[in-house]
């Protein structure tokens, strides 16, 4: 497992190839590998968003973020997981979050992945204030009631 | 005839639009006997005009307003988190 | 949209930022991107796996695929999606197949990869023929009623 | 009298263990008259011992043992597939 908090700007890939090639390398029982990358949009409810902040929780996140893998961990047969998340001034475009899922077959990495992700997003303590043209605005959560329709 | 009075030092600490809202990232309070997590948050919230849902977490769990306090707890208050 | 079927060890998180670069360089409402990799195992029911052939049907997988994308693209909201397969002599840890989805929100993005995964192990023509101590043997298909057993 | 034959000319594939048992990759065949893919099947695989399921595909797209052939058709045989 590895979870990192990120003040600046980072490649996912190059993290993420790092990691496999220097924690992984020797894992030849790997046959499937889930990732997910959210960026930063340049609109948000109607606006066009200019930059965001990203704030957060420091004594809390890392640990709770640990849980949340923990939790994947039990629940499916997955080998490895990561959570690399950005904080600070983001700009539209740039990489917000990161998880990955190692496993021998394809389903446990997609679930692993899939509920790190649902349980980051609604629980994780990080909170987003955007910059638009009408001044700064903290982001609405997601509805709990309608994970369809969840924003990325 | 005199009682011993116990009192808790509690660290609060608020994120986000509440942290705006109350205009300051943490404070220390002082109170003495059973405190829940709702008390401290009827108490800090008392001046200010949030109406949205609030989270709380006590070192850094998940609770409810009906925890129960204990001396050097760190209790923080915040909105629905949106990182992801 | 963009299919590749290749016939030599390939660099999966090379192409994926490469293609984003190129193609979706724009496009500042991506949100999310889902993706899957799947490697070549050393073991397959219980034997050691010295290397594998991939075989496919030349004229109809390229062709196979853009349907099995299509599909994916009417049925979820996503901005584009790319599927690499590997054809020829697969050595363990090798990759295999990468899928790929961008959207502007999470839930699209994770459907559509795994809907694409989901259809490409069950419907396009590709075949894998192991090389084991005991010599060469067809990989067995999946059981269609086990989806949860699935191998990657 | 004479009747009109017509002979249709089929290219027929073979893939994966089906190509193993049948020993060649691809074939011509030559047919009079309404054809299925499972009256070619059943020529093709009538010495051979396969008995796993067969996939057929015409043209490249998949299709059932009852498709009726056209002239210059390709089909294909091959067992279920294991890619990815």
């Amino acid at each position: 497992m590895y979870i990192e908090i990120i003040n600046e700007e980072f490649d996912p890939w190059q993290k993420l190839v790092e990691y496999k090639r220097s924690q992984l390398k020797e894992k030849n029982n790997i046959g499937a590998c889930s990732v997910f990358l959210g960026t930063m949009r340049d609109i948000n409810s109607g606006d066009a968003i200019k930059s965001m902040e990203l704030q957060h929780y420091p004594d809390m996140t890392e640990g709770y973020l640990e849980k949340i893998v923990q939790n994947a961990t039990k629940k499916y047969k997955i080998i490895d997981s990561i959570v690399l998340h950005r904080v600070g001034l983001v700009n539209p475009s740039d990489p917000i979050v990161l998880v990955a899922s190692w496993s021998e077959h394809r389903d446990e990495a997609f679930e692993a992945t899939r509920q790190i992700m649902e349980a980051l997003k609604s629980e994780a303590p990080f909170w987003k204030k955007e910059a638009t043209d009408k001044g700064f605005r903290w982001v609405e959560p997601e509805m709990q009631s309608s994970e369809e329709m969840n924003e990325a | 005839m005199y009682h011993s009075v116990i009192i808790m030092v509690i660290v609060v600490k608020y994120f986000a639009s509440i942290s705006d809202a109350i205009g300051k990232t943490s404070e220390q309070i002082e109170w003495q006997d059973k405190i829940t997590a709702g008390d401290i948050w009827a108490d800090v919230s008392k001046n200010i005009k949030y109406t949205g849902k609030v989270m709380v977490a006590v070192n850094h769990e998940y609770v409810d307003m009906s925890y129960l306090l204990s001396e050097n707890d760190e209790i923080a208050f915040f909105p629905p988190v949106t990182g992801g």
